[in-house]
């Protein structure tokens, strides 16, 4: 390397310049692709909202058309009066079931994963994979078993049926390890030295640096709860506990079982409109939470 | 490697242990012993609460709610509640879960099928007792006043045993373009042959349309095995006996049809046949006749344009193979009742069933609300329904509807139901839409393939 | 390390996630399978009182069924084009998204939309764009929206799921479908990867003037790669369990007009299944569940040896 | 090849909008790096150092003035055309790569002409990693590695495809002490052999003098002086850069000037000509005190340390500004540690006389 010599000087001007030109270029086709991707993943949103503002006459058309000739808000109108809809009974039950289901499965999750990343015993690998290995049966056959058992307790037409079997989610438990390992075991050591208790420590350490990750995990429990449809239905059908997504499912179905889909499609286009609230104003935390997770498999 | 081996063990022990389980517990009988009159009757004094499952929509719940307090005069102790869940195959499942807990409803929307299932767990109550029961029974002016179709349905369980009660009927008509046939001079086809001319006149009128829209694929399949008297299914024995010669043949004839764009139906046009009848679509198809069920009378009403409709709408009988021995689907939702341990509250059930099946109020106004035909004739007399009976028109099409099918109320049949039925129904509706969608040149094959095909799922499908 | 004192510590607090377990998952995997294992098992039956022999008569059942292959064929050609798709499209989504800074949060929020749309929505989008309208002329009264474009670059229209239909058509149908529902989730978890590599490799690569295509294949993927793995992993679980989709593209009879069950998966067959013959169901759902751990466990292997910690 | 910085400049937006005042990292900087020369940018942290480095290397983009290699503009340029070869602090090694292939790694990317063949590159690896003398470890994973093999693996890296300008990011900071001093006559040697241009930021005044052709002081943003480490050290232009050099620091004391003698306390320690009379900070570097019976300075004695070839004096004096005073003498002159005080006199050019208000340096006449 003695006869080392620097690199001859390149025409510097021009390279920049071409450097320019290739940089835009990326930078449109970016925009391009991402916009094309944009317009396909909204269309349905969009075609949602249009089936909401038109009116059956032009709906039953069977050549669908892309924006409704005669705007007709009718159907929000009828959503709201609607008094067989319970509307509030349903907004009422959804919430009330989807908070403590919520509040709830997050104690067990952030207890059960706390064990999980920090504590040592017998059998916890094989008990972890027998956890993950839940995730992987389909899940149709659980329902006649659960309801003979939900009914042998005699909780049919209760909140609780609707809250107490679904609050272990064994990925939840994943997410969380994974972002509890990342915390360094020294500092548990050094707070079990200075006689911080297990709860202590979890209270004031652990949570809040798993904090992002333990709101992604309630925005998208509270989501579950939200589109839940087939177990609400068969286990909880009466007006006084109805969820919402069963409510719309059944409300606009006559007795020859053809649905008035605009004014459906109206109640879902309302019932989706504060799940969207929720997640403009927690994205943040969604995507830090993920990443945070740095799930590492 | 360690978790693999892990989770091997694990699962090995859960087939162990299981392998025990299931060969101890083996369920015992958890439905409630048949009803036994409690003597001194309906005990006033008590609460009784009863659970009705249906499938009505806003509209008709309303009416329900007024029924239940007219009944509640009569009986002031017996609370009725009652909740819908969606379609007829919603209310099914519901009921087949329940009943595997032993909580199943008192009394429920039904189908034969339905009933035919139930009965495998012997969950459905039978209810000649009841009838026949001098003081909480049907009188022989009440029995006489069904509709003897549609009251007969009850006991099309192989057993001759009353199941269920007929609550509110509906059936398949003709709806056809009055002022297009009246305007081209044409017919209106009561015979097959004559729906294949009038289908071909037409076309030669408008090219662009499909002269016939047929809705259901299955019922057109097993109206066409009665009014050919050829096999569908039975009770006993084989019971699925459809694959044979003169089907094969009607089903061809269809497919020619098709072929011809003579007809078609909801699931072969991809989108609504009723649609194609009351408006064409902007590519100018339209069609002049669609067979469909009364109930669905609201969906044929052609567009109004200022206050006038754009043609006036005509109901008849559909085509038959033989007019002197018509043969008309039955369909429409019956109620059945199910045992319980508590027979005050079979009685309690059995009176509501009855108030249901006999009030006129509640027959007529269900009947005007959705163009259901009443299970009994009596409603007929009461004037508000006389007049509005009379006032049929295409304004008025529910009357239309439910006129017509009482007309043909002698022409009635009911397949045979037993556990696997529903299953025929379905297969049959796929085949039709199969054998018409064929295209090439080895039909009579590829037909005789399609019919085998069903008959080997029917079978495989219903468990045997 | 934590001492043995410690062990009844942990097993408190994994109390009530057990308990629960127990009830509302474990046993039912245990009732499962005893249904399973009994005969010709109908619940219906078993509540009046019928007794059933006990074997592996359900099992050869399921086997034997004609229609079994075409299910199992037809879930995994699915899951062998939906996932690797979804993965690559959601990875490009995701690393567009990280390169950009004005209208990124807008952009994250758009492609979160799928999450808030309800599927009756979908399943009727996808017939406006793939299904056709047969009406009296030679022509379909409509060829949806797809067809339109195609015509529009003077392709012929092509009959995507009507009567009549090819296999590949239906196919690419739900592929585009099961792709669409798969994105959100993918690029959420995909993004947040990208998001907590370390700034300072990319900074590294600029310095030894790395081209983008380089930058992409030698530094993200790689470090990527946990992440991938793991989308990967849980896209082939679900892919499995794929019939709702299918459901709501071709309705009950999972296939176009007048060729059902062409497009038949497994959880098809199960749900067909569960109406009237549970026992059927649970092997079925076993032998499923059997296919699910050996493809898991192939992919666990795999992808330990080819992601970088 | 000479790196030129011109006016330079970079301003930070504050972080919080509201408050909205900015943070000013490099304040007009002009200077200019020899070819070939190692160069230590030296200050303490936030002073702006690493900020120069990466605006050097475009990995920043500077808010005003100009940054030239030779007489090429390359402000504009991205870092990728600008041939430049950095070393990060924590080394961003790609944590995949072996050893090998992260040295290989910018080769890789050279297009056009410099394009090499597989074994041409091969071959330049092989040399850049026995030029660092980790030839050994070619196939190892970085996280196989100790810190200070990692820190050799990314100079070879960086040096492999034969830049323009080397730069090092606090190169030394990750490693253990008998480590760092190890590697910076690494780092000295490459540097001598390759004749490469080098730029490195430190904190660590010893480790910037011990090894640097050139030391740059910087102090929040603003460069306070340029020179060989032995110039700067024996003539600081102000009291910062005298306090910042030399281990033991300098012993700065207040003082004041009266016809041409500086007092310290009450006694007239030195002569010193040609200086208005005021009061002033005075340093005194540990080396600059001399014992003696009778020298005009005295301290109160609190402890000895023999150091073998020398021992140090720890004193202490009304007038210091710390509480300490260190003095470091030749080990031959025998103190007696019982003593109360001892006396000293002072070595002229080792006491630098400093302006109260603006601490700049105020020469006068040594003879």
């Amino acid at each position: 390397m003695s006869d080392f010599k620097t690199m001859q000087a390149k025409d510097l001007q021009k390279a920049s310049a071409q450097q320019r030109v290739v940089k835009v270029g990326v930078q449109i086709v970016t925009y391009l692709f991402l916009f094309t991707m944009a317009l396909i993943v909204i269309f349905p949103f969009y075609w949602m909202i249009i089936s909401s503002l038109k009116e059956m006459g032009e709906y039953r058309q069977s050549i669908p058309t892309l924006f409704p000739k005669v705007l007709d808000f009718a159907n929000y109108a009828e959503v709201f009066t609607n008094e067989d809809l319970l509307l509030g009974q349903l907004f009422f039950n959804t919430l009330l079931v989807g908070v403590i289901s919520t509040a709830l499965s997050l104690v067990i999750t952030v207890i059960s994963a706390f064990a999980f990343a920090r504590l040592e015993f017998k059998g916890k690998n094989a008990l972890f994979a027998a956890l993950l290995a839940t995730m992987m049966i389909p899940g149709e056959l659980f329902t006649i078993t659960n309801y003979q058992t939900v009914s042998s307790f005699g909780w049919k037409e209760t909140y609780t049926v609707l809250i107490v079997p679904f609050l272990v989610s064994v990925f939840y438990i994943y997410l969380l390890r994974q972002n509890f390992m990342q915390i360094p075991n020294e500092l548990y050591l050094a707070a079990k030295v200075d006689g911080t208790s297990d709860i202590k420590y979890l209270w004031k350490v652990m949570i809040p640096l798993a904090l992002p990750t333990i709101i992604s995990i309630t925005i998208l429990k509270m989501m579950g709860s939200w589109n839940s449809y087939m177990w609400p239905r068969l286990v909880a059908n009466d007006d006084a506990h109805r969820l919402i997504t069963n409510g719309l499912r059944t409300a606009f179905t006559n007795a020859e079982g053809v649905t008035d889909i605009p004014v459906q499609m109206a109640a879902v286009a309302v019932v989706s409109f504060p799940l969207f609230l929720v997640f403009i104003f927690l994205r943040k935390y969604i995507m830090k939470g993920v990443s945070r997770s740095g799930i590492k498999g | 490697m360690k978790k693999i081996v892990s989770l091997l063990l694990a699962a090995i022990m859960l087939i162990g242990m299981m392998g025990v389980l299931a060969g101890c517990n083996n369920g015992g009988n958890k439905v409630a012993p048949d009803f036994v009159m409690p003597e001194g009757g309906l005990d006033t004094t008590k609460e009784i609460t009863i659970t009705f499952y249906h499938q009505m929509g806003a509209q008709l719940q309303e009416i329900l709610n007024t029924a239940i307090e007219d009944f509640n005069k009569i009986y002031p102790n017996i609370k009725v509640e009652h909740k819908t869940y969606g379609d007829y195959n919603g209310v099914r499942d519901q009921i087949k879960t329940e009943i595997s807990v032993g909580d199943q409803p008192n009394i429920a929307y039904c189908y034969p099928d339905h009933v035919a299932l139930y009965n495998v767990a012997g969950a459905v109550q039978t209810l000649d007792s009841l009838i026949s029961d001098p003081t909480y029974g049907f009188t022989a002016e009440q029995i006489a006043d069904f509709i003897p179709a549609y009251y007969n349905e009850g006991k099309a369980f192989g057993d001759g045993k009353m199941y269920t009660l007929p609550i509110s009927k509906s059936t398949e008509v003709l709806y056809y373009n009055k002022t297009f046939f009246q305007k081209n001079g044409l017919t209106v086809p009561t015979t097959w042959e004559e729906m294949e001319a009038v289908c071909k006149q037409i076309k030669q009128i408008d090219p662009t349309c499909i002269p016939l829209g047929y809705d259901s694929e299955a019922n057109w399949f097993i109206t066409m095995c009665e009014q050919y008297g050829s096999e569908y299914t039975s009770v006993d024995g084989e019971n699925f006996r459809f694959d044979n010669e003169t089907n094969r043949n009607f089903v061809k004839k269809f497919q020619e049809w098709y072929a011809q764009k003579l007809v078609t139906t909801e699931e072969l046009s991809g989108g609504y046949t009723s649609a194609l009848f009351t408006g064409e679509n902007d590519a100018g198809t339209r069609c002049y006749m669609c067979i469909g069920s009364t109930g669905g009378a609201t969906y044929q009403q052609p567009n109004q344009t200022n206050g006038k409709f754009e043609f006036e709408v005509g109901i008849t009988s559909i085509p038959q193979v033989n007019p002197d021995k018509p043969k008309v689907i039955s369909q429409g939702p019956s109620i059945c009742i199910f045992k319980n341990e508590d027979p005050q509250e079979v009685l309690a059930t059995w009176l509501f069933a009855k108030f249901l099946t006999t009030d006129v109020t509640f027959q007529a106004s269900v009947s005007m609300n959705n163009g259901y035909a009443p299970v009994i004739q009596s409603v007929k007399e009461n004037e508000i329904y006389a007049d509005f009976l009379n006032s049929y028109s295409t304004a008025n099409i529910q009357a239309y509807a439910v006129k017509v099918a009482l007309d043909q109320a002698d022409a009635y049949y009911v397949s045979p139901a037993f556990n696997g039925s529903s299953v025929a129904r379905d297969q049959v509706g796929l085949l039709m839409q199969r054998c018409m969608a064929l295209t090439g040149n080895d039909l009579d094959a590829a037909i005789k393939r399609a019919f085998e095909e069903a008959v080997s799922e029917c079978k495989y499908q219903a468990g045997q | 390390m934590v001492d043995s004192k410690h062990q009844w510590k942990a097993w408190l607090y994994l109390a009530p996630a057990i308990v629960l377990l127990l009830i509302f998952t474990v046993w039912p995997i245990f009732n499962t399978i005893r249904m399973s294992l009994l005969e010709g098992y109908t619940t219906m039956q078993d509540v009046a009182g019928v007794s059933f022999n006990f074997g592996i008569g359900n099992f050869k059942n399921v086997l034997e069924y004609h229609g079994f292959i075409t299910c199992l064929k037809n879930t995994i050609l699915l899951c062998v084009l939906t996932v690797p798709i979804s993965t690559f499209l959601a990875l490009l989504i995701a690393v567009a998204l990280n390169s950009i800074k004005p209208l990124q949060r807008f952009l994250q929020t758009v492609f979160f939309m799928p999450y808030v749309t309800n599927s009756i929505a979908i399943g009727m989008v996808f017939a406006a764009m793939f299904n056709m309208i047969i009406g009296g002329g030679a022509r379909p009264d409509s060829v949806g929206i797809v067809n339109n474009v195609l015509e529009a670059f003077g392709f012929e229209y092509i009959n995507w799921m009507n009567a009549g239909s090819e296999y590949w058509a239906n196919i690419v149908v739900m592929v585009v479908y099961i792709v669409w529902n798969a994105l959100p989730f993918k690029i959420l978890i995909l993004l947040g990867g990208l998001q907590s590599v370390n700034k300072q490799y990319y900074e590294a690569a600029r310095v030894d003037s790395t081209p983008r295509w380089r930058v992409f294949t030698k530094i993200t993927i790689p470090l990527l790669s946990p992440m991938l793995a793991y989308v990967i992993i849980t896209g082939f679980i679900g892919g499995f369990k794929e019939y709702s989709s299918i459901v709501g593209i071709f309705g009950e009879k999972m296939g176009p007009v007048g060729q059902q069950y062409s497009l038949d998966t497994m959880v098809g067959f199960i749900y067909r299944a569960i109406g009237n013959n549970e026992g059927r169901a649970s092997a079925a759902a076993l032998i499923l569940f059997g296919i699910i751990f050996i493809v898991t466990m192939i992919n666990l292997y795999v992808s330990k040896k080819k992601t970088h910690y | 090849m000479k790196v030129v910085l011109q006016n330079l400049t970079k301003i930070f937006p504050s972080r919080n909008k509201k408050s909205g005042e900015e943070v000013v990292a490099v304040n007009d900087f002009t200077f200019e790096i020899p070819d070939g020369k190692l160069i230590g940018l030296l200050g303490p942290s936030g002073c702006g150092k690493s900020t120069t480095l990466y605006m050097i290397s475009g990995l920043q983009k500077p808010t005003g003035g100009k940054i030239f290699f030779g007489d090429d503009d390359v402000t504009e340029l991205p870092t990728e055309s600008r041939g430049v070869g950095l070393v990060f602090q924590n080394y961003a090694l790609y944590p995949h790569m072996t050893v090998k292939q992260n040295i290989l790694f910018p080769l890789q990317n050279l297009k056009g002409a410099d394009k090499m063949s597989k074994a041409e590159m091969l071959k330049r690896a092989t040399e850049a990693a026995k030029l660092v003398q980790i030839d050994n470890l070619m196939e190892r994973k970085p996280s196989e590695l100790s810190g200070g093999q990692q820190q050799r693996v990314a100079i070879a890296r960086a040096l492999v495809k034969m830049p323009r300008v080397l730069l090092l990011d606090e190169p030394l900071s990750n490693l253990d002490a008998r480590l760092r001093l190890q590697t910076r006559e690494e780092i000295r040697r490459i540097q001598r052999e390759t004749g490469i241009t080098t730029i490195f930021v430190t904190h660590d005044q010893e480790e910037a003098m011990s090894i640097s052709d050139m030391i740059v002081v910087m102090k929040l943003g603003v460069l306070q002086q340029i020179g060989a480490p032995q110039e700067v050290y024996d003539d600081p232009h102000n009291l910062f850069v005298a306090k910042f050099l030399g281990t033991p620091p300098i012993n700065v004391f207040e003082g004041a000037v009266s016809g041409g003698k500086l007092i310290i306390g009450e006694q007239a320690v030195l002569d010193v000509p040609g200086v208005a009379d005021q009061d002033v900070y005075v340093g005194i570097r540990p080396e600059g005190f001399i014992p003696e019976e009778n020298g005009p300075m005295t301290c109160n004695l609190s402890s000895v340390e023999v150091m073998g070839r020398d021992s140090s004096l720890v004193t202490t004096h009304t007038a210091s500004l710390n509480p300490l005073v260190r003095s470091i003498i030749d080990s031959d002159i025998k103190v007696d540690p019982a003593a109360e005080t001892v006396n000293f006199s002072l070595k002229p050019h080792k006491v630098f006389i400093f302006n109260k208000e603006t601490e700049d340096r105020i020469y006068f006449e040594v003879n």
